[in-house]
């Protein structure tokens, strides 16, 4: 019976191919000869919308020799100023917007105000196509490439690179079958693999095209850190993804991204942790990848294609959610707004609590307060900190997972109020939950 | 029969006869009550390509109602998307799903809700691309494992 | 053979009248020769089977003359003695156990130790067949029965009551279309629907039969109070049904169950608010009502019936959830199982963190500390305390309503800490949530 379906496959008719593509063709408007449905959507990441909590807003704002962009997305920390006290001498406290299309991910990284502190080659690993680029640096070998880029300073790395992802990128030239071309995710899902007792696992060998339908999302939509001197791009999955796995990593490996300024905390960083976030919720557990509801099918004519013009769902609900929960596509709006704001409330009560903590230390200190005595304050603001971040830093405000989102910003209200009470009463032993 | 010692012999030879007759006589009232349920279950409608034919057992009246509500009421019917194309594959199914399934109606005994098995489903998958191979060219392109329609389609067929 | 003969008669027949049902007719067993599947598994809700966060353990226990029960379900209090600091002072800490089958809703109320507080003939109004012990004693009229019975001493409302629940409780005896039989629930929609802007609201003749299969339930599972000496049963939803709504309504009228032995604290009581709860999930939002996974259709022979044998869905998943979810049973009770371990564990750290200030509290109290020093302190335990059995008390676990019970529990841990901010430092004022 299931071989009468698989004869069936042969007999399909391939496409005609208007132009060869070989593994180092980088340029996506020759693969777009081919799969004009596919570019043409592809380019449409240049577009801005707005949603309620999510898409971009288009800022026209004055070029200069610095910056030339005459529009970018508007300022996360002019939206909320509480940003600025939480991330008090990090580089984010300068510049951090909304994030916007595919298009100007090269763009938006060269010229964000935070590469007024000094970067390095590994911010390219996501921001860029790559996978030629780490190919030729390294002589042929990818690896080698991303070792050699990461520890360049920014400018340096940036000349070899050329433009923002392409087709190369996801695609394998001749079959069209996803594949990983970044280093970050080929380890990273190495190691949360072996940690679930799956040793040597490569991604492009054993994964299913269901889980790649993810996983190629996956390779820059995750929390990350560089690690060392060499400054590689690891990805913090060795316990597991949940926000308590990933911070007992770092305490394992006494890291952190800055001391705060205001307090002198050694804080971490949390960055667009979407795969992660995803991984909590009903969807994730009922097989429901980033593609389905990011890259949803559309009839072009006769046709129907993925389609590659990456962006809000909320603003494509009738392809995007309305073949799986069978709808009015405002009532699906309107049950992602509900979702998010419940998030927003929580982490508007977090900030709160976070804020306010920040200023009893800081105010502790100067009062001449010693490190021991603000050790388990400095500890709480560490972790309701680094818990906030992992919820705001998720761009869908929640949708992926939406207990696990409460969870986590309630936790961080918990931690956040004993910091407040540790500075008052160095008896106070706060409590901290397991994993 | 466990006993250990032998049977006395001059029995084999008229138990042997006795056992034929009584088989003989079993399989003649089997193909008869088999004729009366084929009969009385308006088995013959079976044979057709009418849904109404399944919905005979009401406990398809669900999935015959649902399908006049969904999508495919003049497009396809239960055996275009329930049976494999071609006549040998499509009678071979209706044959095992026949027997299967009034067993099971007769005695009752059957999960519910009804569940499609993994043989039924991969056929009624590889009937949506019989139709819609066409349209799905380019989704089907890459040679990994082949799309699942009704993972997003699952009431393509009836709407529960 | 013959049961295709069986079927084929069982398809066409509808339901025969075996015997005259009145309006008077409260034995189930009467109703039950015209609805013999209903009332045998009417009958099965004497049954008790755990679940991992549900059901009910039947536990031995040697009958005495105060209480002849020989069987009673699990206490809470013993498996988290935490309740009993929570509710000190109050009745609830000295019996408090897991709910069961509607078979023992009357015994398990009359031989409670709760019984040792005196109680009053209101609290009948949801653990026994009230219809006609309401109509005799208001001489034909529910609503004056209902408040002749309330303020009666227990025991005396005791002997106008003659059963659990009964099919006359739901039923309408001709057509047995579900009814509105309790006062309660009569006028508490209607406060709730006239806040809504839908004024004279009457659910028996406005209610949709879709919403009835959710009301007739509600007739109970909600958050209540009793009013004033005539002590009236009075569900608090004027302003809304979730927490903050109900709590704002306690504190405009002032309201407390009881005072806090140990803290003085004026204190709220919240009871099985199952249905304010389910109203805030996916599921209500979505149209699926209580009847839908309580009592979900059942085929005996050829015939789909309610079954009438109300318990934990996840004794029955097949039933109670695959009709919408097609996906394993295992996996059913695996993802519902999943969303109470989050809530149990919120709920584990959130009642940690009262107890701990309940504690801080009792000390100043005790240290001399006035009450306007205390005044902060006490706000947010009465606050905490409401919040966190507003979820404790509810009986899903959390499943009703996933993100809402995590946040319920997330804001608790917010104001208790808080608390014990607020105890330690007199000029600290606590951030309270607007609704
Ligand atoms: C069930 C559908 C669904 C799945 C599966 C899903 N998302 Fe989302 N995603 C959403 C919705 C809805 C939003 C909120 C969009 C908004 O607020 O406008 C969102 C937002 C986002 C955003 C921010 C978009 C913006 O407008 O700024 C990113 C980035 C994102 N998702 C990436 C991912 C990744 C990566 C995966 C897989 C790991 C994934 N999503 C899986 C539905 C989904
Ligand atoms: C692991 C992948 C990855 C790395 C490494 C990475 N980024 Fe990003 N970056 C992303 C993703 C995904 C987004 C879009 C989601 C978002 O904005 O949260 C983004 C967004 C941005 C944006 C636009 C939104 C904003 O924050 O203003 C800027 C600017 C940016 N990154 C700069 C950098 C810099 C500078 C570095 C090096 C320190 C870096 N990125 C390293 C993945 C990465
Ligand atoms: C090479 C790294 C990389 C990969 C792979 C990648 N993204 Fe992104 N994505 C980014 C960056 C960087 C941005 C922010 C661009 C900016 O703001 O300049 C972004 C932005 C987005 C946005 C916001 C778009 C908007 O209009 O606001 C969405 C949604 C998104 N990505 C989803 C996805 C999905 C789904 C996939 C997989 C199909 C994916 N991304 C793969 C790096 C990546
Ligand atoms: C961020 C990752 C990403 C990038 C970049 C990308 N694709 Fe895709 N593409 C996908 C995914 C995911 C699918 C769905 C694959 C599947 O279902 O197996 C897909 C599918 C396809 C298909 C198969 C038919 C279809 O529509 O499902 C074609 C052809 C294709 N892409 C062409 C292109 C071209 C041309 C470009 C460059 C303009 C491009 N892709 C860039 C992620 C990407
Ligand atoms: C490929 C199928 C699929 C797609 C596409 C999809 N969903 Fe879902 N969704 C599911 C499944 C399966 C569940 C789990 C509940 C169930 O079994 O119905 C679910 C659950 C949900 C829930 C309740 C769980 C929760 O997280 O609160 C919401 C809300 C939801 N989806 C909204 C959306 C929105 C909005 C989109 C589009 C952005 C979307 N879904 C796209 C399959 C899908
Ligand atoms: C367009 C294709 C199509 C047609 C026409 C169709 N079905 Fe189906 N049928 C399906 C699919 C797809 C499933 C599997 C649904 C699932 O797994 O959720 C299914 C499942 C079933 C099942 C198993 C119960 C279930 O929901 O899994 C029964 C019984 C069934 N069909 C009977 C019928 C009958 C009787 C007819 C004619 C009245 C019919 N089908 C017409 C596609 C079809
Ligand atoms: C004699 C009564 C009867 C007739 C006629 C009948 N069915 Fe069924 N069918 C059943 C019963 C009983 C089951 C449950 C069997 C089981 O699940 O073990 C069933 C199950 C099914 C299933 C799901 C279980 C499986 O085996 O995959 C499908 C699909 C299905 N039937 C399709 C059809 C179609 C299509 C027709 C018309 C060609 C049809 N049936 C005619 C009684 C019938
Ligand atoms: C006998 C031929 C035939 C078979 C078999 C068949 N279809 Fe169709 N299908 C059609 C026709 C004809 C239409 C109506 C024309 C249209 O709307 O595109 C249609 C419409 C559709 C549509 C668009 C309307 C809708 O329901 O959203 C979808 C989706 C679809 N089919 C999916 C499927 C899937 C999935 C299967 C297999 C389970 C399947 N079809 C099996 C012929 C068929
Ligand atoms: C990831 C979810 C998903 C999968 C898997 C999927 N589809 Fe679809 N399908 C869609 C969406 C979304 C649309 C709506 C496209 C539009 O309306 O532009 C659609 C539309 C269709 C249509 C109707 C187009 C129209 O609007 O008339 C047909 C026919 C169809 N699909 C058949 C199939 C078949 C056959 C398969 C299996 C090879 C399949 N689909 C697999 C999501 C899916
Ligand atoms: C979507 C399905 C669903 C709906 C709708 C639903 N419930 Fe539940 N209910 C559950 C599940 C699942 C549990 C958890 C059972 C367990 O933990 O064993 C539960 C538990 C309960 C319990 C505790 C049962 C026990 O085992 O102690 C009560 C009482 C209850 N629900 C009443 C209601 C009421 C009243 C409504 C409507 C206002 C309702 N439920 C609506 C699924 C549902
Ligand atoms: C508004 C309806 C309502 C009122 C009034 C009410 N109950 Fe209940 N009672 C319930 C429901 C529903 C349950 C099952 C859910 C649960 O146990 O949380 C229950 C369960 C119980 C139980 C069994 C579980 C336990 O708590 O040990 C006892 C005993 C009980 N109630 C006693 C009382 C007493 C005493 C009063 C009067 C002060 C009272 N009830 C008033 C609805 C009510
Ligand atoms: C706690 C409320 C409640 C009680 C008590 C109750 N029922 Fe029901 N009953 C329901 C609900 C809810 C339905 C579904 C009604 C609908 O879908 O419109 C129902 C439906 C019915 C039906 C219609 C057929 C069906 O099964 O859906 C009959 C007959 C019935 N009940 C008989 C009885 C009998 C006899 C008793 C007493 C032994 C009883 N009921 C007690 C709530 C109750
Ligand atoms: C007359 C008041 C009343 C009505 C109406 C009522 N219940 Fe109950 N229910 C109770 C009481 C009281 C208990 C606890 C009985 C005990 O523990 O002695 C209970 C217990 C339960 C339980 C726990 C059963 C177990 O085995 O643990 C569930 C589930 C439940 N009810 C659901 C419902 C649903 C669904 C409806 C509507 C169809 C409903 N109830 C209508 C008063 C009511
Ligand atoms: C009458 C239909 C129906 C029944 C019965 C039903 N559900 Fe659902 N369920 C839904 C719908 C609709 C959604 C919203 C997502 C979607 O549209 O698929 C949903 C969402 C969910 C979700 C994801 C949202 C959340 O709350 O996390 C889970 C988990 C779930 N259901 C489990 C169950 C379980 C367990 C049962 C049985 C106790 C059950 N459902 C019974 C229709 C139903
Ligand atoms: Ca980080
Ligand atoms: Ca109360």
């Amino acid at each position: 019976l299931v071989n009468i379906f698989e004869r069936k496959q042969e007999a399909r008719t391939p496409f005609f191919q208007v132009v060869a593509v070989t593994d180092t063709t980088e340029d996506p408007a020759v693969w777009g000869r081919n799969f004009p449905h596919q570019y043409d959507r592809y380019l449409k990441t240049a577009d801005q919308i707005r949603t309620r909590f999510g898409g971009s807003e288009a800022l026209p704002r004055p070029p200069s020799d610095a910056d030339p962009r005459s529009v970018v997305a508007q300022s996360r920390l002019d939206e909320d100023p509480r940003l600025r006290t939480m991330w008090a001498g990090y580089a984010f406290s300068r510049d951090f917007r909304e994030d916007r299309g595919h298009a100007y991910m090269l763009d938006d990284q060269t010229f964000t105000e935070r590469q007024q502190a000094p970067q390095v080659g590994t911010c390219l690993h996501c921001h860029a196509s790559m996978y030629l680029p780490y190919k030729e640096a390294g002589g042929g070998d990818l690896i080698r490439g991303f070792e050699v880029l990461n520890p360049l300073p920014y400018a340096e790395a940036r000349t070899h690179v050329r433009r923002a992802i392409a087709c190369l990128d996801c695609h394998e030239p001749v079959t069209m079958a996803l594949r990983i071309t970044r280093p970050g995710f080929l380890e990273g899902i190495r190691a949360l693999k072996a940690s679930q007792g799956t040793a040597g696992y490569d991604v492009n060998r054993d994964a299913t095209r269901q889980e790649m339908r993810t996983y190629v999302c996956a390779q820059c939509h995750v929390e990350y850190y560089f690690r060392g001197a060499e400054k590689r791009l690891v990805y913090p999955w060795t316990n597991g993804l949940r926000v308590d796995d990933i911070y007992a990593y770092y305490e394992a490996a006494d890291f952190a991204d800055w001391t705060h300024a205001e307090t002198g905390t050694p804080s971490l960083k949390a960055q667009h942790p979407e795969f992660e976030m995803w991984s909590q919720g009903v969807h994730a557990r009922s097989g429901v990848t980033c593609a389905d509801c990011h890259m949803p099918y559309l009839r072009l004519g006769a046709q129907k294609v993925s389609d590659h013009h990456v962006r809000s769902p909320l603003l494509n609900p009738d392809n995007a959610c309305r073949t799986c929960h069978p709808i009015a596509a405002e009532e699906l709006v309107a049950r992602a707004e509900r979702i998010q704001e419940n998030t927003f409330r929580l982490r508007d009560l977090a900030m709160d609590a976070l804020v306010a903590l920040i200023g009893d230390i800081a105010q502790a200190k100067a009062a001449g307060r010693g490190d021991d005595e603000l050790a388990a304050a400095r500890a709480m603001q560490r972790r309701a900190s680094f818990y906030i971040d992992f919820v705001e830093a998720e761009n869908s405000t929640g949708f992926h997972a939406p207990q696990e989102a409460a969870r986590i910003l309630g936790e961080a209200m918990n931690y956040a109020r004993q910091g407040q009470v540790a500075v008052r009463d160095p008896s106070f032993r706060p409590a901290v939950a397991g994993r | 029969m466990t006993s250990t010692e032998p049977r006395p012999s001059y029995d084999m030879a008229r138990a042997f006869r006795g056992t034929w007759a009584v088989a003989a006589g079993l399989a003649g009232l089997a193909l008869g009550t088999g004729a009366f349920t084929f009969w009385y279950g308006k088995g013959a409608s079976y044979l057709t390509n009418d849904p109404a034919a399944c919905a005979n057992c009401h406990v398809m009246e669900p999935q015959y109602a649902g399908w006049l509500q969904a999508s495919h009421r003049s497009a396809a019917t239960c055996n275009d998307c329930h049976t494999p194309k071609g006549p040998i594959g499509k009678y071979a199914t209706k044959a095992s799903n026949g027997f299967w399934h009034s067993f099971a109606f007769t005695t009752g005994r059957f999960p519910e809700p009804l569940r499609i098995k993994p043989g039924n489903l991969a056929v009624t998958e590889g009937r949506c691309r019989s139709c819609h191979q066409g349209i799905v060219d380019a989704i089907d392109q890459n040679h990994g494992e082949p799309v699942s329609c009704i993972r997003c389609h699952t009431d393509a067929g009836h709407r529960t």
